[in-house]
């Protein structure tokens, strides 16, 4: 991505959404959330500032559930999540009185990375996959997997058990949320889980796909039950391990603030397009994205019920 | 008129000093203030914890494992995390810290010392998150030169990185208490025939043990408060081993996990956060009695 | 009431001094300046082998400054600048690689105000010989109780022989320090003013040890104190703006002064 | 005797070398990272990286907003700090006499540099941004550094006023200055550098610190400058700490150690103004 | 060469002294204990007003605490314990609220050990007006060498007023410290051992300041030279061992003292 092509971008953007009588927003707008999903937020709110100069945007990552907590006491406009609102986090808000909408903005892949000089894998199924992150009998050497893999010592390389990464990983591949072999290497900063792989022939980790897109180059991902991770395979549901982001919008604050509103309307119609690849995940298609605006609008227009969850 | 010298109550200066002594116990209290704030804050979502998790298998359980399972809570791997770069860290700086302070006060010239002082000061506020990635990408790449079978997360560069940030503490404010030494005591004992080997630590050291010992109480405590450095460094795996190479999972780092991830609050993993944060504070106030207690009898007045 | 004589104390004969057989101490042409300040100004002095020399002079004339530079104690103290040679048993002390602290065990010093350590009484007395490699107990304690003896402090302090030396009164504090500096058996002992603070009774005892000392110590008192110079010293030095005016036998210096100064001086107050 | 043997003092020799080893360890460590981070630095700070705000694409990104941030925060840190730390100290050290109220608030205090900077997070959130009701403002992220280093500018403080002669405050109460009088011509001149110590060290904390900052809410990321107390504001090692988990290459390390750069600038100059009154107070 | 005769300066009458008609203090059984040490023991004496008073005894004996009394200095030393009553003034300084700065600026003090504040000389002398309110600075340039001339000081450093404090000799610094305390003009001066350091020039400076100071002021000086009490003092109260053992006339206490102890004491040195 070069500066060029976002210089004429944002003025395309400015186009699209500049029809409005209200020139001059000058409010504020408060994200927190996920640590995921946050460079989608940076992205957005920094093109909309692009366009309402006097509009403060403060975006942080405090991690899904972090944001939740201060979502739920109202005090924030958007958290940002990489996973649904908990029932105990929707409850907190129906017994504060806080009105939400959950907006599926993007979906990330997460990957699945060795080194680059591994020849001797290139796609696992599943349940390998479960065999050798799973906890019971963890394999302490490849070749305990499958014979023919070689006959060095396992070394992985993976999220915290804290990440919304683990929870999906982990549910989705292993069965269980949660219930993982512990005796692996954890960080709670990616760019490591690819330095490590990157170090050693041995080593195996996964991490959210715009890590690996930016390193294709240092690591390798391998296919699972066949497929590689790619913005097509993730974007049409083919790659086993595609992960929605989501964030959710306070819709009392909404209807106060027009700042908040016309941010949100800017984030729907973006959802789409370059921005969200440009931070390496996989946009809405474009019916997805219709679908968000729908639901927008029927918010707007009080046609829409909070579902909260028990 | 000859009660001149009886205080009035109404006597302008009177009232001045003694607003003034209020206004400075105000600001002591604050400090008390905060304390009982923090215990409130931590204490109702301690006590949620412990209503989900008992006491006892909080403090006396060897496996701390909130977010994976089988879940479990046992907090004596995070404490022996925490001694661990506490320790580590001390050993690298109280020497270091000390002898710095030593050469700057007794030994340096007047430049050097001017120079030096601020230069190692500049260590005490870099980044903590900096000094996490210095960990992982200097310091452990040359131990491992060393050690080779040492993790890539391990608590010895943790506790070398955190030694290197409260280094400053302790060579400052121990540089300040050395050089509040009147010069009469140096000339007394250099008079003697001492060298200055024996006026430095048989004079100058003992008369300013107090800002020592603090220097070593201040220090030693961000070590054990410090926070993003061990979690970027030490890794993420809470577990008993006292082997200073392989990865271990301080109390403060499991704090950030929780407060920094994606966990809901309100579950037991979250609410994990606030009893290791009371845990903390009650091990920190036992070892600030005894430290205390040690203090008071070391104490040289001039 | 008694009278005073200060001429019973100058018993001698009357000899100027310009030098002696076997000086311990040879001062040549000695110039100190702090800064700008010129405060010695080409002093030239032999001082006597276990004999007592005295300093005096008005206040701020340099003899404090001159004790210092006997045994390099103004090393310490910055924008010092020295010329001139200092030789102390055939040595220029201020040439080449002095040990100055071999040169301040034998040459060493008490100091015009009292400046005790923050220990107790019992630990200022032990300094000295611990730093010079005695660890005896029982020598240590036979170090201390005779050093305090002769400073004329034991009788005060031994029941409290762990009390902290900053709780002592001025003279105490004083006579720890001189006691503190016999602790480590100088060969030259330099006293500035050590009897400044002293009672009368004190003083004397302090006087008596100084002529105990004589028999094997070299002694250099300063004092403001006529009568003190008079009955305890060989030998007079007088000290003006930094200059040394007048040097010879007591005697004569208080008798006979060569110089009209000098006689002002030593008579000014008294005259 | 010889004084001219030099030989005795080999124990202090290896004594001195022992000193000079050990503070160029320190030297070189700080040496090493700040060689580091220039390296990664080189091509990305410049003047625009300065006065831009942050972008996702590396080349655009610029600080200017979370340097604002940290300046305005520096400056009320110290402004709540040092009134606040000094007070303390003196109340501690000149009235507090041998109470037992003064043992529990040392204890308190000592206790308190211990706590992590993260539970100061959790009590800035509950205390300044919901109950005082400050939202995520400057002043209530200014008020939780405050209370996060008031430990280290009170223990300092307290160091160095006790480090200050008695005989000096009974000089001056020998001619009949006030308790008060007396603190403040004669004790704190003495104590300031000192106390200048502690407040140097002790900002330096506070501008590198992110944990408590994030728990509060503090932007990650801001796109415009904070513009009154009240106001939102992102802190230069919370934008830093943004970079570094980026997964671009150009943001890990050459935005991130530009950034670092700048706050070891910042650091440095408002360090320099407060070691310059160290040294006019230093005897 | 003079003699000194201590008869000369002696004269007045004799009588022994038990109450005066205006005394500016007056202290009652007045008991120190130092934790457990029991440093002062059952005082009973009246200082008058407008006379000098020489305290006397050997060192150790409770002079410099007794002196701290009378401005509550002692309040500073932690573990103080005091018993009886110091009237000052008709009030009871040891009761009730007194604000003691008000007592300290009219019972001014100036202390044993020279201590001066690491300020310039100037400054220091300027301290004492300027806290109490004097901020013209003609005003405060003519206290500030006034007091320096009163101290004999005023010609060593007219020319360095800005120099530092601690640069100056020892007598200069005991010297400076006396001009501090005169420039407040506090009523009482309580003067502890102020010339022990100073070369007789200065002392005799000083001594003549006493007395001049006496047309105004009270003085009360501790001194462990017999002839500077005879020369300079009216009264003369002899400590010992935290007794006051006697108090009477100068005259009639060095020429005819009632107790055995104080005749041994006086004469000791010079019998
Ligand atoms: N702060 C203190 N704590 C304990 N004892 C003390 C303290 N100050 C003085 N003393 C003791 O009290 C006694 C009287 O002391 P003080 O200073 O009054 O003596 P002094 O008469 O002034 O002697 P000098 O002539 O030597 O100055 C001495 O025995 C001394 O050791
Ligand atoms: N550290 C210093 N810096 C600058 N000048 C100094 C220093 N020490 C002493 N002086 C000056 O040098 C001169 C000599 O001082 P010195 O202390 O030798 O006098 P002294 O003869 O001992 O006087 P006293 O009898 O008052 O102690 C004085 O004018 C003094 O002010
Ligand atoms: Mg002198
Ligand atoms: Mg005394």
């Amino acid at each position: 991505s070069d500066t060029g092509q976002n210089d004429d971008q944002s003025q395309d953007q400015s186009a699209d959404s500049g029809n409005g009588e209200n020139q001059q927003l000058s409010g504020q707008v408060i994200v927190d959330g996920s640590s995921t999903v946050y460079p989608v937020s940076q992205a957005m709110a920094e093109e909309f500032k692009k366009q309402h100069s006097e509009v403060k945007a403060s975006v942080t990552s405090s991690g899904t559930g972090g944001g939740f907590k201060k979502f739920v006491q109202g005090e924030t406009d958007i958290n940002d999540a990489s996973r649904p609102i908990t029932p105990s986090e929707s409850q907190k808000c129906k017994e504060n009185g806080i009105e939400y909408v959950e907006f599926k903005v993007a979906t990330d892949g997460i990957s699945v990375v060795v080194n680059q000089n591994a020849n001797w894998i290139d796609s696992v199924s599943k349940d390998t996959l479960a065999e050798i992150w799973g906890p019971e009998n963890p394999p302490q050497k490849w070749s305990d997997v499958k014979s023919e893999w070689p006959d060095k010592n396992v070394e992985l390389y993976g999220p915290t058990s804290a990440s919304g990464t683990f929870d999906f990983f982990t549910e989705n591949i292993v069965g269980e949320e949660d219930s993982s072999r512990t005796d692996y290497q954890t960080t709670e900063n990616d760019n490591f889980i690819i330095k490590g792989v990157k170090g050693s022939e041995n080593a195996m980790g996964y991490l959210g796909y715009a890590y690996y897109q930016q390193n294709e180059d240092n690591v390798k991902a391998i296919g699972i039950n066949g497929v590689k991770p790619t913005v097509e395979s993730i974007s049409n549901g083919e790659y086993p391990l595609s992960r929605p982001l989501y964030f959710y919008v306070n819709i009392d604050h909404l209807k106060e603030n027009e700042t908040l509103r016309e941010f949100v309307k800017f984030y729907i119609e973006n959802a789409d397009g370059e921005i969200i690849r440009q931070v390496g995940y996989v946009p809405a298609t474009e019916s997805h994205q219709n679908d968000l605006m729908n639901k927008f609008e029927n918010v707007m227009d009080g046609n829409y019920e909070v579902n909260y969850k028990s | 008129m000859d009660n001149r010298l009886k205080i009035k109550r109404t006597n302008p200066k009177v009232l001045k000093e003694r607003a003034i002594k209020s206004a400075l116990f105000s600001c002591a209290f604050v400090s008390l203030l905060v304390t009982i704030l923090i215990i409130a804050t931590l204490l109702g979502d301690a006590i949620n914890f412990f209503t989900e998790v008992s006491i006892v298998e909080f403090l006396t359980g060897t496996n701390w494992s909130p977010s994976m399972k089988p879940y479990s809570f046992g907090v004596l791997p995070l404490v022996t995390g925490t001694l661990m770069i506490t320790v580590i860290s001390a050993v690298v700086a109280v020497p270091l810290g000390v002898a710095t302070s030593v050469y700057l006060s007794e030994y340096a010239d007047k430049k050097v010392r001017k120079v030096v002082k601020p230069v190692l000061e500049v260590l005490a506020g870099i980044p903590t998150v900096v000094y996490g990635f210095f960990a992982l990408t200097f310091i452990t790449p040359v131990l491992q030169t060393i050690f080779p079978e040492i993790s890539l997360y391990n608590a010895l560069s943790a506790g070398i990185v955190v030694g290197i940030m409260i280094l400053p503490m302790i060579s400052s404010l121990s540089e300040d208490a050395m050089s509040s030494v009147p010069d009469d005591l140096r000339d007394g004992g250099y008079a003697l025939g001492a060298s200055k080997f024996n006026v430095t630590t048989g004079i100058v050291v003992p008369a300013s043990i107090s800002g020592i010992l603090s220097s070593f109480i201040l220090g030693i405590s961000r070590a054990i408060g410090e926070t993003m450095a061990v979690t970027i460094a030490a890794g993420r795996l809470a577990n008993m081993s006292v082997d200073p190479l392989k990865s271990i999972e301080t109390m403060t780092a499991a704090m950030v996990e929780v407060a920094e991830g994606d966990i809901a609050a309100g579950t037991a993993a979250y609410d994990s956060l606030f009893a290791i944060g009371l845990l903390l504070f009650v091990i920190t106030l036992a070892m600030n009695m005894v430290s205390q207690y040690l203090k008071s009898r070391y104490k040289e007045k001039y | 009431m008694p009278n005073i004589n200060v001429e019973e104390a100058l018993a001698g004969d009357s000899a100027n001094v310009k030098s002696f057989n076997n000086p311990i101490i040879d001062v040549e042409n000695l110039n100190l300046w702090y800064g700008e300040t010129h405060a010695l100004n080409e002093i030239t002095l032999e001082i006597p082998e276990k004999q007592v020399t005295a300093i005096i002079g008005p206040s701020g004339c340099g003899k404090s400054t001159f004790l210092r530079t006997l045994n390099r104690m103004n090393d310490r103290i910055p924008n010092v600048r020295i010329e001139g040679s200092i030789i102390y048993d055939g040595i220029n002390i201020y040439e080449g690689d002095i040990d100055v602290a071999t040169l301040r065990k034998e040459v060493g010093m008490v100091f015009q105000k009292p400046n005790p350590f923050p220990k107790s009484i019992y630990e200022n007395v032990a300094y000295g010989p611990k730093v010079h490699g005695v660890n005896d107990k029982t020598k240590l304690n036979e170090v201390v109780e005779k050093s305090l003896k002769n400073a004329a402090l034991w009788d005060e302090v031994k029941d409290r022989l762990d009390a902290s030396a900053m709780d002592l009164s001025g003279g105490q504090q004083q006579r720890l320090c001189i006691a503190r500096a016999l602790a480590v058996e100088p060969k030259v002992l330099l006293m500035d003013e050590p009897a400044s603070a002293l009672d009368p009774v004190a003083m004397s005892k302090i006087e008596d040890l100084i002529h105990e000392l004589k028999k094997n110590y070299t002694v250099v008192i300063v004092t403001h104190n006529m009568q003190e110079a008079a009955r305890v010293s060989d030998y007079t030095a007088f000290f003006h703006l930094g200059e040394l005016i007048e040097y010879s036998k007591t005697k004569k210096l208080f008798e006979n002064p060569d110089k009209r100064m000098t006689e002002e001086y030593i008579t000014g107050r008294f005259g | 005797m010889d004084v001219r043997s030099n030989k005795g003092d080999l124990k202090g020799q290896i004594f001195l070398f022992l000193l000079v080893i050990a503070t160029c360890v320190g030297v070189a460590s700080l040496a090493i990272l700040v060689y580091s981070v220039l390296e990664d630095a080189t091509g990305w700070f410049d003047l625009a990286f300065i006065f831009n705000s942050p972008s996702r694409f590396p080349e655009e990104a610029g600080i200017y907003p979370a340097l604002i941030g940290s300046i305005y925060l520096m400056l009320l840190v110290a402004v709540f700090s040092f009134p606040l730390g000094v007070g303390t100290a003196i109340y501690l050290e000149e009235y507090a006499g041998q109470s037992r109220i003064k043992n529990i608030i040392e204890l308190n205090i000592s206790n308190l540099a211990a706590v992590p900077s993260i539970v100061y997070g959790l009590l800035g959130l509950a205390l300044f941004v919901r109950a005082l009701n400050m939202g995520r403002s400057l002043i209530a992220g200014a008020l939780t550094l405050t209370l996060l280093i008031l430990p280290i500018v009170i223990v300092s403080s307290q160091e160095a006023i006790r480090a200050v002669p008695d005989s000096l405050r009974d000089a001056s109460y020998g001619i009949g200055s006030t308790k008060w009088q007396t603190i403040r011509k004669i004790v704190i001149p003495e104590a300031l550098p000192g106390i200048m110590t502690g407040t140097i060290l002790s900002l330096s904390r506070a501008i590198g610190e992110t944990a408590p900052l994030i728990m509060i809410g503090a932007a990650t990321s801001m796109y415009s400058a904070p513009d009154g107390i009240f106001s939102l504001f992102s802190a230069m090692p919370l934008q830093i700490y943004a970079w570094v988990g980026q997964p671009q290459y150009a943001f890990q390390e050459g935005v991130a150690s530009a950034g670092i750069l700048l706050l070891l600038i910042v650091l440095l100059t408002m360090n320099s103004v407060a070691i310059l009154i160290r040294n006019r107070f230093q005897r």
